[in-house]
């Protein structure tokens, strides 16, 4: 055990030397640069350690099946932070859609038959996604209309919501997805799974809703300052709302991949995420005060806990000691980024650094 | 009385780098017991930084600060305090979420290294500084819901609670109405005889010959002139500090008898802030509104943008009547807004220049498929930083780092961006120097040629000379007289004022 | 509904060995609800020993939090490695299915505990029959209270299937046979938490004054229930039974605010699981009547309501008199 | 700034507080008649304990602008540790011996956070997010994980445990840990109100740049102030072992967030720079007479989780219109006319 503790020191304080002096010579968008980096490191560790079970292609599949959902839900709160605000609720709106399919379509299984319910499948799922955009709808009625502070808005929605799923369920985990869904999430296209795909997609579409359109910008530009937003004459009722609807639309596809791995739905699946995609967001660069956030960055701090999570796996240390691993990683990606800002004031551009700013030169 | 020898502050040529900017660069000078000594520069030239080492807040690279004699290496704001610097700053530094009276007591109590606070004590500080300035103001109000002006008296305040022996004001008197300036200058005055030392940075440069017996200006972080207040007047100062000739001369273009009316207001009304307020604004001309602090000439803007909705009479955009009860339906109307509060109301700091400047128009920039058609973005971004010159490294920039005067601009080009009928400005060259000050009424006047309608609302009288055509003056929430043509100059306004 | 920041969610534990992949690595791992618990520690303890006895890599995981979503994580990295077997403690039954699929087509023994009737598992081993065991409890609270007056029943979770059939196992019984006793509650939920099974009770108790019984089945719920009762002054009108393990209940069997507690050795739980897995990975069968040589599972008995799982006779009634007797 | 911060308080915050609680007690006592006696009185005061200090510990984190989510691990982390200590060194020097120690742990534990967040400015939430997850790793894996039982505890610890102030036979008892948690609320009340470290908290949560300028060491300050937060969740997780008779190294850690809903709810500006003492102990209790009563009111277990999710939420709501400006939501930095007169 103990050299193993000196494998994770020595990794711990190997990133942190080469990286800090590997960063100065990258140049990209604030976030994305060391999350790169440090994926590429850990990966490498860890490959180096345990060839034989890290690089066995049924451990890369599973990162790549397992990364997704918190993928999503991270891209969730990620827009939510941009605003200013941040969303607790994403988990438990995930589970109220998976519950939704789930119960649904037994309950059309058991009054008309499998077939029937297979039927009938791509309805449910859309009622299901439905119940996600609700349910985002009420957190951003609660934000932008009641005028509540976000992190409490959605702090009591995630029990809200959570206590009402328990009551639907009863308790109960309720068994049974779409057979659809059910082989979405053994499949694989090119070796890739499908999951990773969807999650792939699913950032792509939010990068260029938040970059590339009025929108997006405006979401961006409420984070930023909400007061000059207003005196631009930007509403931030519907900056807002549309936010967090995107959030729940974007919990309820993670809920639909709760189901896709394992056909079932609880009101308690996920519980340990909240704080977890909370972590993940802030490692992807966004900034918790508002304004700034790449979804390039949240991704790739996804996969780097991902692989920080097998890796240890693989090393046999144990959960709390991944959890220590965790922290480290979070602070010492801040404390580096601070360090490196200092020295550079006027290299820091919060806004819109992932897309080239046009200079007169230029033209 | 005549300062005596031993200089209380010397600076000796500091230098000072931001990420390759010099906002010092080798700036010498000394400050004698009762002399009122002038900064004065265009935005960005080095005024605050010059006034942020001096207390402390920054470290130059090189270069050293004597004060009374002592040579500081590592001058830290408690040093600065303590040996008797007081600073009024630009952004007054004040907390919001405090009362007046702790915020003006609170500065003192930390010198000295009080460890208790008593908040008889406090208030007695906070009140004994007011009513020595012969000033009503609200000690246990929050500062967060005071005015501008309140919140800059507040300031000053802070900084004479303490006997201080150096008093530095960087643009104390931006949000100050007449009276209140001249209260302000007896009492420099009354601080020259006790022999206090007196740093003074204003861009209102007859208040600085008025005040000062010395000069310093600064273009660019380098000293391009020092020399006793005696042998300069505005314009020379003004050459100085932007290397041309300035002019304040008032030119104002006709305006078409037949150019059709853009904004009228009916008799609009808003309870508690004005009343019967009816006027016309036709397309290419300048008004402008002035009044005492507290006369509603904000609250009229206010109403026109739908910050404060109007509550009686009625707003006609170029013809249409208005329901205007927010900002969204003011803006849609087609009016523009170029707010007071430039740093919170006006501007995302931590936001690009390129971004800021389409903030207000994002939509007319959707293409098809509901994306932004980037290629006009870049246009017109392109387009309004060389029109506006805005000096900045490129529009990728931060606004953050830049100076009122091209952050007054980047404001500007957000409304420009958006071709409103009508432009409203509360206090545009708030803070801004001479030389920004005059493009920004150029800019102004170029829009209002182009067909646009502006309302200026200012105190600066020789400002709303130069430009408007038109000038409304306000008392207690009612127009009470109207200049036009010939009637606009400076004199009569003063005089209708005081009226 | 509490949350726990620097939870892998996405977490496993140790695992992997330096042999590389492919091939069966020869490992037994017992997966369980949640490591760092007194239970599990104990459970831990049986594992160890049994490895030391056999001489088999065995060793025992499980996520940081009782969490459906750590289980999987730990055993998609376990497919990963190739172990031999995996035991499995669920949180959650259905959570597993496909996982545990997964595992059973990478030719892995899949073994699981206190999971009556999960599905793609080789067989499910308990310390003895659910229903049966709440009965037990029941009769001795019966005795206790003299088959009269009210009662409540607390669960850990309400989503523990486990649990729930204890409290139905124990309320059936009751009805059966102590008709004068009266469940005044649903069971209640503490949330595995004991501060929240201690406030549950001192409602309850100001609500119905004259209540006779409370019948615990977290481990600590007895120990919150016992607190209260001791508080309110009334360790002998009222009868605290239910599982738990003697170190969590001891002081509380002192004092007797708790009169007798329930539980199975998880040590020897985890030795059976492990047993089961050793006895299958080398081709044998389970079935009526077979001796894991543990300790309480001398003779499995097939469950019916699943065609895949057995019981031992492993459950132990401790109270003061015999409590000393244990060291977990 | 200002209009952010004036958002989550109403203009007199504790008297609506007092109102809602007003109300749901009268509501309770209408439902239950066993609502309306010592016992449940004592109970809501024993159970508001523990809570209470973590609340003094969070609000003054929350004044000064940030947000502290590690205490709960700190307090788990300094309770276990200190007992698990003692009682291998067979040693039991009173409960008062034990609870420093602890407190000594946690403000080293708090020096920790303190220092990282002021020496390198970063965001409070994510660094003592990072921190509790480091804090409750290293305690299980290195410290340990055994649950130590009432039987266990020093004598000391169990005696204090059963101390109680005053006995009501039969209707419970009020528990004489009340005494030192009313003098640690009076001592963070006065340190708020009347002392310059206290009022340069409140500075730096209202402006931090000018908290600098007017002369405050704010990284002083800053570290100081988590050390002491660090310290207060020590005293609480102590609370918490000495109350519930067991030290259990998976416990209170999940809590922080309830803690710092019923803090907001007791009128502290989650931007910092506001917040009260007697807000934060009227939060609390609303929250824990809320938690404490649910089976009381006859709530369906199932329903109990709901219930206090909307309860949270009509709490804030409510708060949230109150401390609503003209212009709906957004926040509304324009000054109230009536002041303009003022200075004019
Ligand atoms: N914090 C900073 N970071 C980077 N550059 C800065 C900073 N502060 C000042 N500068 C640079 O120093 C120059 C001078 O700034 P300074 O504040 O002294 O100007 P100023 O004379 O006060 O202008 P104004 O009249 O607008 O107040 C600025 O143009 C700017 O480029
Ligand atoms: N973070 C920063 N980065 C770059 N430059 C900065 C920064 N902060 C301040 N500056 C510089 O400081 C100078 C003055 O800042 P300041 O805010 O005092 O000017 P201002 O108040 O906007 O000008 P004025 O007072 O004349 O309206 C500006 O020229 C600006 O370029
Ligand atoms: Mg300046
Ligand atoms: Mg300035």
């Amino acid at each position: 055990m103990s050299e193993q503790r000196n494998a994770l020191r020595d990794v711990n304080s190997r990133v942190e030397a080469g990286w800090s002096a590997v960063l100065e010579r990258v140049h990209v968008a604030h976030g994305v640069g060391r999350m790169a980096l440090l994926l590429v490191l850990t990966f490498t560790f860890f490959a180096v350690q345990r060839p034989g079970v890290f690089l066995n292609p049924v451990n890369l599949t599973n990162m790549g099946i397992a990364a997704p959902e918190i993928g999503l839900l991270s891209l969730a709160v990620m827009i939510a932070m941009l605003t200013g605000g941040i969303d607790l609720s994403v988990v438990a709106m995930a589970n109220g859609t998976a519950i939704t399919v789930s119960s649904l379509y037994t309950a059309v299984g058991d009054a008309q038959g499998q077939a029937a319910a297979e039927g009938w499948a791509p309805l449910i799922v859309l009622v299901g996604v439905l119940v996600g955009v609700l349910l985002g709808a009420f957190n951003g009625f609660l934000v932008s209309v009641v005028g509540i502070t976000p992190i409490l808005a959605t702090l009591g929605t995630m029990q809200l919501y959570n206590g009402l799923a328990l009551v639907w369920t009863g308790g109960v985990t309720i068994s049974g997805a779409p057979s659809a869904l059910r082989s979405m999430g053994g499949t694989a296209v090119a070796g890739i799974p499908v999951l990773t795909i969807i999650l792939v997609l699913c950032a792509v579409l939010l990068a260029v809703v938040i970059n590339r359109t009025p929108i997006g910008r405006k979401v961006q530009l409420q984070g930023a300052n909400p007061v000059a937003a207003r005196y631009s004459g930007i509403s931030p009722r519907s900056t807002l709302m549309m936010t967090y609807v995107i959030s729940g639309l974007l919990s309820a596809v993670a809920g639909l991949l709760f189901l896709s791995r394992n056909p079932s739905a609880s009101a308690d699946y996920g519980s340990s995420y909240v704080l977890l995609v909370i972590v993940i967001v802030v490692l992807g660069g966004t900034n918790p005060a508002g304004g700034f956030a790449t979804v390039l960055g949240v991704l790739l701090a996804t996969l780097t806990l991902q692989v920080v999570a097998s890796g240890f796996s693989a090393l046999r240390l144990s959960a709390y000691e991944y959890a220590i691993a965790q922290g480290v990683i979070l602070i010492g990606v801040m404390v580096l980024d601070q360090v490196r800002f200092r020295r550079r004031p006027l290299r820091r551009r919060p806004g819109m650094q992932d897309r080239p700013v046009p200079t007169p030169a230029e033209k | 009385m005549a300062p005596s020898a031993a200089p209380v502050l010397e600076v000796h040529d500091v230098v000072k780098t931001y990420g390759g900017i010099h906002a010092l660069n080798g700036v010498s000078l000394e400050l004698l017991p009762g002399e009122v000594h002038c900064l004065a520069g265009e935005n960005g030239s080095g005024k605050s930084t010059l006034i942020k080492i001096i207390s402390g807040v920054e470290k130059p690279d090189s270069g050293t600060v004597v004060i009374n004699g002592r040579t500081h290496r590592h001058l830290t704001t408690g040093d600065a305090i303590r040996s008797g610097i007081q600073v009024i700053y630009q952004d007054f530094s004040l907390f919001p979420n405090l009362s007046a009276a702790e915020n003006i007591a609170m500065l003192s109590e930390l010198a000295d290294r009080r460890r208790i606070s008593s908040r008889s004590r406090i208030r007695a500080a906070a009140r004994r500084v007011v009513e020595d300035l012969g000033l009503r103001l609200d000690l246990d109000a929050d500062v967060a819901d005071l005015t501008v002006a309140d919140r800059q008296l507040i300031a000053i305040c802070r900084a004479l609670v303490n006997d201080a022996k150096v008093l530095i004001m960087d643009e104390p008197t931006t949000a100050l109405t007449h009276t209140e300036v001249e209260r302000l200058f007896t009492i420099v005055r009354r601080l020259q005889e006790r022999g206090v030392a007196v740093m003074f940075v204003s861009h209102k440069l007859d208040e600085v010959l008025e005040i000062s017996q010395r000069v310093t200006v600064l273009r660019n972080g380098a000293q391009v002139a020092s020399g006793a207040a005696a042998d300069h007047t505005p314009r020379t100062i003004a050459k100085a500090m932007t290397g041309r000739e300035v002019s304040d001369e008032r030119l104002v273009g006709e305006v078409p008898p037949d150019a059709p009316v853009l904004l009228e207001l009916d008799r609009l009304g808003r309870a508690g802030g004005f009343s019967d307020v009816s006027f016309a604004l036709r397309a290419g001309e300048i008004l402008g509104i002035t009044g005492l602090l507290g006369s509603g000439r904000s609250e009229i803007a206010e109403a026109i943008f739908g910050i404060h909705p109007a509550d009686s009479g009625t707003i006609r955009v170029a013809g249409t009547e208005r329901r205007i009860r927010s900002i969204r339906d003011a803006v849609h109307a087609g009016i523009g807004y170029v707010p007071e509060d430039r740093l919170t109301q006006g501007l995302f700091l931590d936001v690009s220049i390129a971004d800021n400047m389409i903030a207000a128009s994002l939509d007319s920039y959707r293409a098809r498929g509901g994306l932004l058609d980037r290629r006009r973005v870049r246009d017109s971004i392109a387009d309004l930083f060389r029109r506006l010159r805005i000096q900045a490294p490129n529009v990728g920039a931060m606004v953050r780092s830049l100076s009122g005067g091209n952050a007054q601009r980047v404001v500007l080009a957000k409304w420009l961006d958006r071709k409103p009928a009508v432009l409203v400005l509360n206090g545009p060259t708030v803070g801004v120097d001479i030389g920004s000050k005059e493009e920004i009424i150029a800019i102004l006047r170029e829009q209002a040629a182009a067909g646009m309608g502006v309302i200026i609302i200012s105190d600066d009288i020789p400002e709303l000379v130069t430009a408007c055509h038109r000038i409304l003056i306000v008392h207690e929430g009612r127009v009470v007289s109207e200049l036009t043509g010939d009637e606009v100059d400076a004199h009569e306004i003063q005089r209708r004022m005081a009226a | 509904s509490s949350v726990n920041g620097g939870d892998p969610g996405t977490g496993s534990t140790d695992g992997g060995s330096s042999s590389s992949g492919g091939a069966a690595d020869g490992a037994y791992v017992v997966v369980v609800k949640a490591t760092g618990i007194g239970w599990f520690d104990r459970m831990e303890v049986g594992v160890n020993e049994w490895a030391d006895e056999t001489g088999m890599d065995a060793r025992e995981e499980g996520p940081s939090e009782a969490t459906n979503e750590g289980q999987v994580a730990i055993i998609q990295d376990l497919i990963a490695q190739q172990p031999t077997a995996i035991s499995v403690v669920p949180n959650d039954l259905a959570g597993l299915e496909s996982v545990l699929k997964q595992a059973q087509d990478a030719g892995i023994v899949v073994v699981s505990h206190e999971a009556v009737g999960i599905k793609n598992v080789d067989i499910d081993i308990e310390g003895f029959e659910n229903k049966a065991y709440g009965a037990q409890i029941m009769e001795n609270l019966g005795e206790c209270t003299g088959g009269e007056g009210q009662y409540v029943q607390f669960v850990g979770r309400l989503t523990n299937g486990s649990h729930s059939e204890w409290v139905q196992g124990a309320y059936e019984k009751q009805q059966a046979d102590f008709p004068d006793m009266t469940r005044v509650e649903d069971p209640i939920e503490s949330e595995e938490n004991e501060e929240v099974a201690y406030n549950k009770a001192k409602e309850l108790l100001a609500k119905y004054p004259d209540i006779k019984a409370f019948q615990g089945s977290a481990g600590t719920d007895v120990v919150g229930i016992g607190r209260a009762v001791e508080e309110a002054g009334k360790t002998d009108s009222i009868c605290v039974m239910g599982t738990s393990i003697p170190s969590v209940a001891k002081g509380y069997l002192d004092s007797g605010a708790i009169d007798k507690i329930f539980f199975w050795d998880p040590a020897m739980a985890g030795k059976a699981q492990l047993a089961v897995a050793k006895i299958l990975a080398e081709g044998g069968t389970i079935e009526e009547g077979t001796d894991l040589g543990v300790p309480g599972y001398e003779s499995l008995v097939k469950l019916d309501g699943a065609d895949n799982a057995y019981a031992g006779d492993a459950g132990v009634a401790v109270d003061l008199s015999n409590v000393d007797q244990y060291n977990f | 700034m200002s209009g952010r911060l004036s958002r989550l308080r109403g203009p007199n915050n504790e008297g609506l507080l007092v109102a809602v609680i007003l109300v749901v007690v009268v509501a309770m006592a209408l439902s239950s008649p066993a609502f309306f006696t010592a016992g449940t009185f004592f109970a809501l005061v024993r159970s508001s304990m523990v809570p209470l200090i973590f609340a003094l510990g969070v609000l003054m984190v929350l004044i000064s602008g940030g947000i502290d989510v590690s205490f709960p691990a700190i307090a788990i982390f300094a309770a276990y540790s200190t007992v698990k200590w003692v009682i291998g060194a067979g040693a039991d020097p009173g409960p008062w011996v034990i609870i420093a120690i602890a407190m000594l742990v946690g403000a080293v534990l708090g020096l920790v956070n303190g220092v990282v967040i002021a020496r390198f400015r970063l965001p409070t939430l994510i660094v003592t997010l990072g921190t509790q997850s480091i804090f409750k790793g290293v305690l299980i894996s290195y410290i340990g994980s055994v649950y130590i039982s009432a039987a266990d505890l020093p004598d000391s610890v169990n005696a204090l445990a059963g101390s109680h102030l005053l006995d009501v036979s039969g209707g419970g008892y009020l528990h004489f840990m009340i005494v030192p948690v009313v003098v640690v609320a009076v001592l963070v009340a006065l340190l708020l109100s009347r002392t310059i470290f206290g009022r340069s908290i409140y500075a730096i949560g209202g402006d931090t740049e000018a908290a600098r300028r007017v002369g405050i060491d704010v990284v002083r300050t800053q570290v100081w102030l988590y050390v002491l937060v660090g310290a207060l969740a020590a005293f609480g997780g102590m609370l918490y072992v000495i109350l519930g008779r067991n030290a259990n190294p998976q416990s209170i850690v999940g809590t922080e967030l309830d803690i710092i809903a019923a803090v907001v709810l007791g009128g502290a500006s989650i931007f910092g720079g506001r917040g009260s003492v007697l807000g934060t102990v009227l939060g609390v209790v609303l929250v824990q007479l809320i938690n404490n009563n649910l089976v009381l009111l006859g709530i369906p277990s199932t329903w109990q989780r709901a219930a206090v999710g909307i309860l949270l939420l009509l709490g804030v709501g409510a708060q949230a219109l109150g401390a609503r400006r003209p212009n709906g939501h957004s926040v509304d930095v324009e000054p109230p006319l009536e002041r303009e007169e003022v200075a004019a």
